[in-house]
């Protein structure tokens, strides 16, 4: 159904696992919002973000209540700008998920409420779940080697 | 009293003689006073693990029983810590109108026909205003110590003992009325020592007074349903957050202290205080001048007791209200019924002046009931407790 | 009787002094109720019927300005490690803290992790360590013996 | 003229009501909130960098560590993920013992929550009495894995230790003695009319922002959407089972307040207990490992797999790329956005509600942080 209505959206099937829709960054928001007010996807249950060293991904796993089904969307992001839309103004739920992955990944959401850190410390330096991050040796005059 | 020192001393000026009397009753009282706090605390923490099914504290003395004394050296022991920011004149004043507020009723408590610091002709007034000193050092503890909890927690306190003084004091002038006195001593022997004598079986508005003055009374105490401006899961520990070591043994004296205040007023004002019936009289005068006291004294203890207890017991089961809940129940429930008994009891005056025995016994006998419904609760709760609850696995 | 006095060693009355406060103090250990993880439901279990702190004269205060007893139970992160040092600050003199589980004494399992404090020693000083992941209540009990053992033998007045 | 002002109070990490080290930024005129902050990230412990460093296997024990107050479900959330990724089934009776421990851990999970809300409320005592329910399912968890918190039981392939001879007696007689003490409880506290007058009409979580803010589990029936992972994506041998799965009615006040919540765990508690004698009565003999190789890896592929924990919905979102070390984790929890609708609605609240609201949500701190 999402492939008549969306012909930017791209069908992907592994051929283990579910499959999933990749979906352009900037037309994010169009389809989420068609997605929750006619499709009845109205959770998003994990929005989370994968460093693939070359891109990012960010992966929304949309749930319908009504009809429990899933729904995966995909959004491939270059590393350079690293920025895309927000879809908390969809689903407020996304607020929580999109400042943890700005602070895991570093991916910024634009039109975001209040992107701030979550769960580390506002002077915290880098971003750690990407594959290149180095733990630093000390932080705030603690030693983090034992 | 005084006269028969003065006779003793004759050398010593008046004011000295009283000045001295003074300070041995007061020495007297505070003795009594710690003595009570301290052990009270020691019985509070076995009865709440009872209820808990926990042991409680038993490895300091026998059974744990100088426990309190542990905890009083301990914390005399800790650094005296007063915050950076906080008003520190105040914030050193704070604990002492709490501890003096409890203390100070302690004067004219009746303990027996003979033993009592002051027979004041005003004394209720007295233990009333003497009351209304703790909220000074609540509130004080809280906006000196520059924390927001404990603003909070003063705050509280100021607005819940505010309230409840006013039921506390109406459901008070029942008794004022019946007995046509201000004198606790006048009061207890208008009273007699059979159940039906006492004020609050004499007609069905006292009895309401009296429950209002229960309900008010924990909470002038700060006990659970009511710990409002200690509530430990809301306020950190309300208005003495910041207090540590001796500071805080002032607050822990006046809460338990005020046990005793709650349970010796309830007892004396409503269920007769030393009285003992003629025929224990009688047999006590037989054997010499002391004994009646001691038994009157006993008698005291025993009514009093039951009230603390009971308190302690209803800390431990209840959860508590909420703020604006608290403030319904005084003012939406308990100012006005105090109203209602207190008109209740003019015109029943009125109608009866000479008292209606069959009322009396329906209300004894109806409180009989709801003690005996509460004990037979209880024994069976035990048991169901013991039958289910002592559930062992051997792995 | 003067003399008899002056004979003695004169550090025999401040030791006798010594050992009755010391009793008085460790006789009435209040912890702070502070946990960060999982350690927390142990240390709740330890308050709790089975083990029964409360006849060692333990009770949880939720006030570090009341407490005697910081127990670290659980994993510190950095941004935790600063308020508990901040909370260890906040305690009055004397105080003691004992790292419960593995997290507390050195980072444990989270050695891998780039946000966990390996140790609470790097922030405060720890009088007793309790292994495990999570330590049994038992084995909490037992660092609490320990500790008051610890406490009796100090020298409190000649400090 | 009175003028008052806004006072800001950071309310944790350490304090009593925050289950642990929350962090709440409140802004109150007196007793009245007008705004509150959540800051989480106290109990950051990287447990997805910690996954991409250690493997598959050696992650298990982790998982317990995510929710320690009911760890059995997050390490069958996990090992389930990986048995996804990998084409692994576990054996019948491994599946039987899972729901066993899970269910009996949902138990626990629920005690600690029903005690901790009502020490929240203000009474003492039935903490300490769901304490005392709770050291005797450690008891029967000792019995099984030797653990009593961190058990990691269930393992990738099935489960770490078969259930000791005498485990059937023991658990039947436990479950005859625990469910007559939830009715105790239940006098005790429950039908108090302090405690239901505290919790009534507070933190109402209407089902259009249960479901917007993605809220979980019991939390989401609270609101009075019937939906629970056992049921409606079934797994394991749930579709053999027959349970209910109750549902928040408002008896004390409104749909999807706080004692609603509270009354869905009282509930499940009974349901848990039936679950359990159902499994004891059909758990066939067996093995209980699969053939799992030593260094599991799974192909390129990515799973995610659901599993209804005792706070709800816990999501393991599990990336390979065929080495024995996945690529990436992500766990979702239920705690984390049952956090989050803590700024939707606190405001308006006083702060004993807000202390009620929050451990009615049943939130435990690893999982919010992770």
């Amino acid at each position: 159904m999402i492939k008549e209505k969306f012909t930017f959206a791209e069908e992907v099937k592994p051929q283990a696992g579910g499959g999933w829709y990749l979906v352009p960054a900037d037309k994010i928001v169009e389809v989420c919002k068609t997605l929750r007010d006619d499709y009845k996807f109205d959770c998003l249950s994990c929005l989370t973000g994968i460093d693939l060293v070359d891109y990012f991904e960010v992966v929304y796993h949309l749930f319908s209540y009504s009809e429990k089904k899933p729904l995966v969307l995909k959004v491939k992001l270059e590393k350079q700008s690293s920025t895309m839309p927000s879809v908390s103004a969809i689903w407020p739920s996304a607020n929580w998920m999109e400042r943890e992955v700005f602070d895991l990944l570093g991916i910024k959401f634009e039109n975001h409420p209040d992107l701030r850190r979550i769960m580390l410390p506002e002077d915290w330096a880098g971003h750690p779940l990407q594959k290149s991050y180095k733990e630093p040796e000390e932080y705030c005059g603690m030693s983090t080697k034992r | 009293m005084i006269q028969q020192l003065s006779l003793l001393f004759p050398m010593l000026p008046m004011w000295l003689v009283q000045a001295i009397w003074c300070g041995v009753v007061a020495v007297l009282l505070l003795t009594f006073f710690s003595l009570f706090a301290g052990p009270v605390s020691w019985l509070e923490r076995r009865i709440a693990g009872r209820i808990m099914s926990r042991i409680g504290p038993n490895r300091v003395g026998p059974q744990g029983i100088i426990q309190w004394l542990a905890d009083g050296v301990k914390n005399f022991l800790k650094e005296d810590l007063i915050p950076r920011d906080a008003d520190k004149i105040l914030f050193r004043f704070a604990p002492y109108p709490v501890f003096l507020g409890v203390t100070l009723t302690l004067v004219t408590l009746p303990f027996s026909s003979l033993l009592i610091g002051a027979d004041l002709n005003v004394g209720l007034l007295y233990i009333v205003g003497a009351w209304g000193l703790v909220v000074i050092g609540l509130i004080a503890a809280g906006w000196s110590s520059n924390n927001k909890w404990t603003l909070l927690g003063g705050m509280r306190s100021a607005a819940q003992m505010i309230s409840y003084e006013i039921p506390l004091v109406l459901s008070l002038l029942v008794v004022v009325l019946m007995s046509g006195s201000l004198s606790l001593q006048t009061i207890i022997s208008s009273q007699g020592a059979s159940p039906v004598e006492w004020f609050i079986f004499s007609n069905p508005f006292a009895f309401i007074a009296f429950v209002i003055f229960m309900i008010s009374a924990v909470a002038e105490g700060n006990r659970t349903p009511f710990d409002l401006p200690e509530a430990e899961s809301e306020l950190v520990a309300g208005y003495n957050t910041e207090y540590s070591g001796m500071r805080f043994l002032f607050f822990f004296f006046a809460e338990w202290g005020n046990l005793y205040v709650i349970g010796a007023l309830a007892a004396s004002l409503f269920l007769g205080g030393w009285q003992i019936p003629a025929g224990w009289r009688n047999f006590a005068s037989a054997q010499g001048p002391i004994l009646p006291h001691v038994f009157e004294v006993l008698m005291f203890q025993l009514k009093t007791w039951i009230w603390v207890l009971l308190i302690i017991q209803l800390r431990w089961t209840l959860p508590r209200l909420r703020v604006d809940q608290l403030m319904k129940v005084s003012w939406k429930y308990l100012t006005p019924f105090a109203f209602v008994s207190i008109v209740g009891t003019g015109l029943w005056m009125v109608v009866f002046p000479e008292g209606w025995l069959f009322m009396k016994y329906l209300l004894l006998f109806s409180m009989l009931a709801v003690i005996g419904y509460f004990v037979w609760r209880a024994i069976w709760q035990l048991r169901f407790t013991k039958s289910k609850a002592d559930f062992k696995l051997i792995v | 009787m003067l003399t008899l006095y002056k004979q003695l060693p004169n550090f025999i009355l401040t030791t006798k002094l010594d050992e009755l406060l010391n009793w008085c103090r460790k006789s009435s250990v209040w912890y702070m109720l502070f946990a960060t993880a999982c350690c927390g439901i142990e240390l709740m279990q330890t308050g709790g019927p089975r083990c029964d702190w409360d006849r060692f004269g333990a009770v949880p205060r939720s006030t570090p300005r009341q407490s005697d007893l910081m127990i670290i139970a659980g994993t510190i992160s950095y941004k935790m490690a600063v308020c508990t040092r901040r909370l260890y600050d906040q305690m009055p003199d004397p105080k003691y803290v004992i790292a419960m589980g593995s997290c507390a004494n050195c980072g444990g399992l989270f050695k891998h992790s780039y946000s966990v404090l390996k140790g609470i020693d790097k922030v405060m000083p720890v009088d007793i360590y309790v292994p495990g992941c999570p330590p049994r209540p038992e084995a909490l009990t037992d660092g609490l013996l320990k500790l008051q053992e610890k406490m009796q033998k100090e020298k409190f007045l000649r400090s | 003229m009175i003028r008052t002002e806004e006072m800001t109070i950071s309310m944790g990490p350490q304090h009593p009501a925050t289950h642990g080290v929350l962090r709440f930024i409140v802004k109150t005129d007196g007793e009245v909130l007008h705004e509150v902050k959540p800051d989480v990230g106290y109990l950051h412990r990287s447990m997805e960098k910690i996954a991409e460093k250690v493997g598959y296997i050696s992650f298990q024990p982790y998982t317990d560590r995510i929710d320690y107050v009911c760890a059995m479900t997050c390490n069958h959330a996990y090992a389930m993920a990986v048995e996804k990724a990998a084409g692994i089934s576990a054996p019948e009776r491994a599946e039987y013992l899972r729901v066993i421990a899970s269910e009996l851990n949902r138990i626990s999970s629920h005690l600690i929550m029903a005690g901790v809300m009502a020490m929240d409320i203000g009474a003492f005592t039935p903490f300490i009495h769901a304490i005392r329910e709770r050291e005797t399912v450690n008891d029967l968890f000792e019995m099984l894995c030797g653990a009593r918190l961190t058990y990691n039981y269930v393992r990738i392939g099935g489960v770490s230790f078969d259930a000791p001879a005498n485990f059937k007696e023991k658990c039947v007689e436990f479950l005859n003695h625990f469910e007559p003490i939830i009715d105790e409880f239940n006098r005790l506290i429950s039908f108090n009319k302090i405690y239901v007058e505290r919790l009534a009409n507070v933190g109402v979580v209407s089902r259009e922002d249960a479901i917007a803010y993605n809220l979980v589990g019991p939390n989401l029936r609270g609101s009075g959407v019937r939906f629970d992972v056992r049921k409606d994506i079934p797994y394991s041998i749930y579709p053999k089972i027959d349970f209910n799965v109750p549902v928040g009615i408002g008896e004390a006040g409104k749909v999807g307040d706080c004692y609603d919540r509270y009354m869905i765990r009282i509930r499940e508690m009974k349901e848990s207990c039936k679950i359990v004698r159902q499994a004891l009565e059909q758990m066939p003999e067996g093995e209980i490992m699969a053939k799992v190789p030593r260094k599991i890896k799974p192909p390129v592929t990515e799973v995610y797999s659901r599993c209804e924990s005792a706070r709800g919905d816990m999501g393991f979102y599990l990336v390979s790329d065929g080495t024995d070390k996945p690529y990436r984790l992500k766990i979702r929890t239920g705690s984390f956005s049952a956090m989050s609708i803590v700024e939707k609605i606190a405001p308006g609240l006083m702060i004993a509600d807000l202390v009620a609201f929050i451990s009615s949500l049943d939130v435990v701190a690893p999982e919010v942080d992770r």
